[in-house]
């Protein structure tokens, strides 16, 4: 296989306005911060951000101005921070949508699109009002004739994966739980990898059982040290709770937050 | 067993209450923002249900964590694991019946133990904009029994009618800083109320209509040792981290 | 968790005749062949079996008379031993019944079991007599209105697998390729660990990353080496080619089969 | 390129023909009793394909035996893989349109290029209990191309019709010791007899009717280069166990 390393602003070119941008991670942990830091530098519009549980990734793409759309089961910061400010907002003001989901559907929907099929069973939703609000279908089982619920497939143009090592072929290593990550790397069209450092594949090698991501699936693989931050990153670093609070007591208002934005996010390049 | 002198913080009795009503050998589960939920297996897995199994979205099965984190999605939930489990696995371990117990939790509860995790206002267009239900709609019909609890015993939190059912299903307990609920033929009714609580504050606390008088049960008060097991579990007081 | 440890003789009584059963490992590879010797000695009866791709096991079970129905992919020794003799034999005398899969349809028929939905789509199977000859529906599409496949779910009663590495409680280690046992171990009521050796799960906290089967999900553990022969464990043994070769000689003929059994697996036991 | 002094095998001349079918950069997948399509693959990915993606039922990718294995599930095969793969994830690679190649047998091929490996005789009660078509149902309508291959040409293996449609799809070509057949319009034809068979020995051996002659094509011979390769690759000739 090729030499798939990449600079992360040449991976996030890549992505179109309007793509489906599936992230790995949940809420506060192995997100891909330094993507989608660049996602928000690069100026990225009219996104469709998929995620079960999400939380700073989300809320800054809807602050600024990247998410046209959040398909997600819950969006939030967990108990530190609460309420994700910057989605509520956009989605108050109609400038995003939010496509709930159960995260178990977002689950079933990145399923069918593994394993293409265009749509997935999905067991529970009885007596919730979100199949109605989505419009999930159900269909009649031809076997038991038991009515059951199937979730179209959800098939991201893209996956932005965050992991602790990747050799230059794209074989990812993650360290701890694996959270969606592995599905969204086989849901998507293409797959971007940051990892905290590039290693020599051949380390892979005495024990593949622990490489999560194939590389034959991965487009682009881009060494990015702290590349989760502010999210954590087991075993190197926890997640920032100084800036997370500081973005947190921002993300409310829009024009504080484009102003965080600037200067802590667009920094220089803003300023140039 | 003597009781635990006051004072006792409204976490501290919820966590005693949620861990009772775990039992031994069950399959346990809790998801995001669930410092409650953690602690409370881990409390009944030391003093009640050794045997309980403990899966958590953080992706282990029985962690002996080292702290407490305020996120329930923490690595540090992992030490002491010896294989991990994806949320996918844990969906599916419910999906097919074998998940014994669910935490979940709901901004607003209705009298029939449904919840409302998405938006105040219409769904399409919300006032205000709620996280959403995480694995709520899919857990709460699938999960044999879920235990709900909300640090927050309001009339705006325990409603006549929800703004938008997020999820319904197997609701057996509801835990809150004022009582404990059960429901039974698919309603809401007070099981106890806790030690301090007077009936009619109780009433005006709740939105929906629920008997409580003198003759209602009160929740029996921690004990010494469920204290001493709680601190020593969670010495910083991450217990207290919902009710910030 | 409690000390799942047992006997091989106990855990395989558990069994009911008339069970499903799923089998691990794939072909001549990793399959629990002390754990099947065990269901001959005792005498099982019209047992389903589960495999994708089966071989001895499959053999061996349908020549003992244990097996009344075989659901698999593929029922061969692979190139160096040709066609399962007995499982022919039986097939053709109508003492077992061929419920053929495509090899994807018995996983998809585990996955819907494993995700408690009544069917699961799978994509092909166009042009394929298969699924008029087994009775596969199909459904269409309530989102883009095509047609697709979908297979009932395949629950087993029970898992039997074959790892190299197992705790007391059940956790389970496999070294190398998976094949479809993390699926069997997830779908089935029950499963049955064999391991090549017993360890401390303490060992398994430093890497929990590969540990296949969560303990949890496991009934019974069964410390048993060399027990995959004549299957290969990897990295300990490869398949016992010799033996193989003398059982494929007799395999299609019922009696010199019995004899065989009577001989190399009732052994002493028959005798008494 | 010189071309290869004869004696060369049958099994060779297909290994080699099979090698050719493959391209730069795609993704090729074979399954149980394979050994022909192991070397091929090896052999494309050592002359024509270095950046090829060699998937199989072993579960490794791009592997680099240090010996190969007749069983083509051998854990010999994942030497050298820095990931592995389930057959579960390489049917869903197929089935969302992402495996190239996927290489495939039959006991009988029709000229549709359609397959049976079930049974000769009635379905329920056959004559012949075959194998079974292991995945080919899921993977002929899905992979992009589909080879086969088959070490026996004869009228009772290709087939005017055959005894049960186990799969049918995208066949591409079809290599055997006599020729190599590719589907056009739905129709096998020959694309190449292999050196020294005669046109009417290979209608003879042929169950359905094929336009053969002296203007068909003869199968390039290998090359030095590619028997050099493929001896290095297989020096212990497991390529010709499918014709033991």
């Amino acid at each position: 296989m090729h030499d798939k390393r990449t600079t992360l602003t040449e991976a996030i070119a890549a992505i179109s306005n309007g793509a489906r941008v599936a992230l790995g991670g949940n809420t506060l942990h192995r997100g891909p911060g330094a993507a989608v830091h660049e996602l928000v530098r690069q100026g990225k519009r009219d996104l469709e951000i998929v995620k079960t549980a999400g939380a700073y990734d989300v809320d800054l793409l809807c602050a600024a101005g990247c998410a046209a759309a959040v398909s997600a089961g819950f969006v939030g910061y967990e108990t530190p921070f609460g309420m994700a400010g910057a989605y509520r907002a956009a989605v108050e003001a109609g400038r995003v949508e939010a496509r709930e989901h159960a995260c178990a559907t977002v689950v079933a929907g990145l399923r069918a699109a593994i394993q293409g099929v265009p749509f997935m069973p999905v067991a529970g939703l009885q007596g919730s009002d979100l199949p109605a609000a989505r419009g999930f279908q159900s269909l009649r089982d031809p076997y038991s004739g038991a009515e059951v619920f199937v979730v179209p497939a959800l098939m991201p143009d893209v996956a932005i994966l965050h992991v602790q090592e990747a050799d230059a072929e794209g074989n990812g290593r993650i360290i701890g739980t694996r959270f969606e990550d592995v599905l969204m790397a086989q849901a998507a069209r293409r797959v971007i990898l940051t990892a905290e450092r590039i290693v020599d594949g051949e380390a892979f090698v005495a024990a593949p059982e622990t490489v999560a991501i194939p590389g034959f699936l991965v487009d682009a693989v881009v060494e990015a040290p702290r590349g989760a931050w502010p999210f954590s990153c087991t075993p190197y670093y926890g997640f920032d709770a100084d800036y997370l609070a500081a973005w947190v007591a921002v993300a409310r208002d829009p024009e504080a937050a484009r102003e965080f934005i600037a200067e802590r996010i667009l920094g220089a390049a803003a300023l140039a | 067993m003597s009781v635990f002198p006051a004072p006792i913080a409204p976490a501290e009795i919820m966590a005693v209450a949620m861990a009772r009503l775990l039992r031994p050998g069950e399959t346990v589960f809790h998801g995001v923002a669930s410092p409650l939920p953690m602690i409370a297996t881990l409390l009944a897995k030391r003093l009640y249900a050794p045997d309980l199994v403990y899966l958590n979205i953080a992706g282990s099965i029985d962690p002996e964590p080292e702290r407490l984190p305020v996120s329930t999605v923490d690595p540090a939930l992992l030490r002491g694991s010896r294989a991990l489990v994806t949320l996918a696995d844990l969906f599916d371990l419910s999906a097919r019946g074998r998940l014994d117990v669910a935490f979940l939790s709901g901004v607003q509860i209705d009298g029939a133990g449904r919840i409302n995790m998405s938006a105040i206002g219409p769904f399409a267009r919300p006032k205000v904009r709620l996280p959403g239900g995480a694995g709520s709609a899919m857990l709460m019909p699938t999960a044999k029994r879920v235990i709900l609890w909300r640090t927050r015993h309001d009339p705006r939190t325990f409603v006549e009618r929800l703004d938008f059912v997020t999820a319904a299903g197997n609701v057996d307990r509801v835990v809150t800083p004022l009582s404990i609920l059960v429901r039974q033929d698919g309603r809401l009714v007070v099981e106890s109320i806790h030690p301090g609580v007077s009936p009619e504050a109780f009433r005006e606390a709740t939105g929906f209509p629920v008997e409580v008088g003198a003759a209602t049960p009160v929740t029996p008060p921690p004990t010494v040792e469920e204290m001493a097991a709680l601190r020593e579990i969670d010495p910083e007081g991450v217990v207290h981290s919902e009710f910030g």
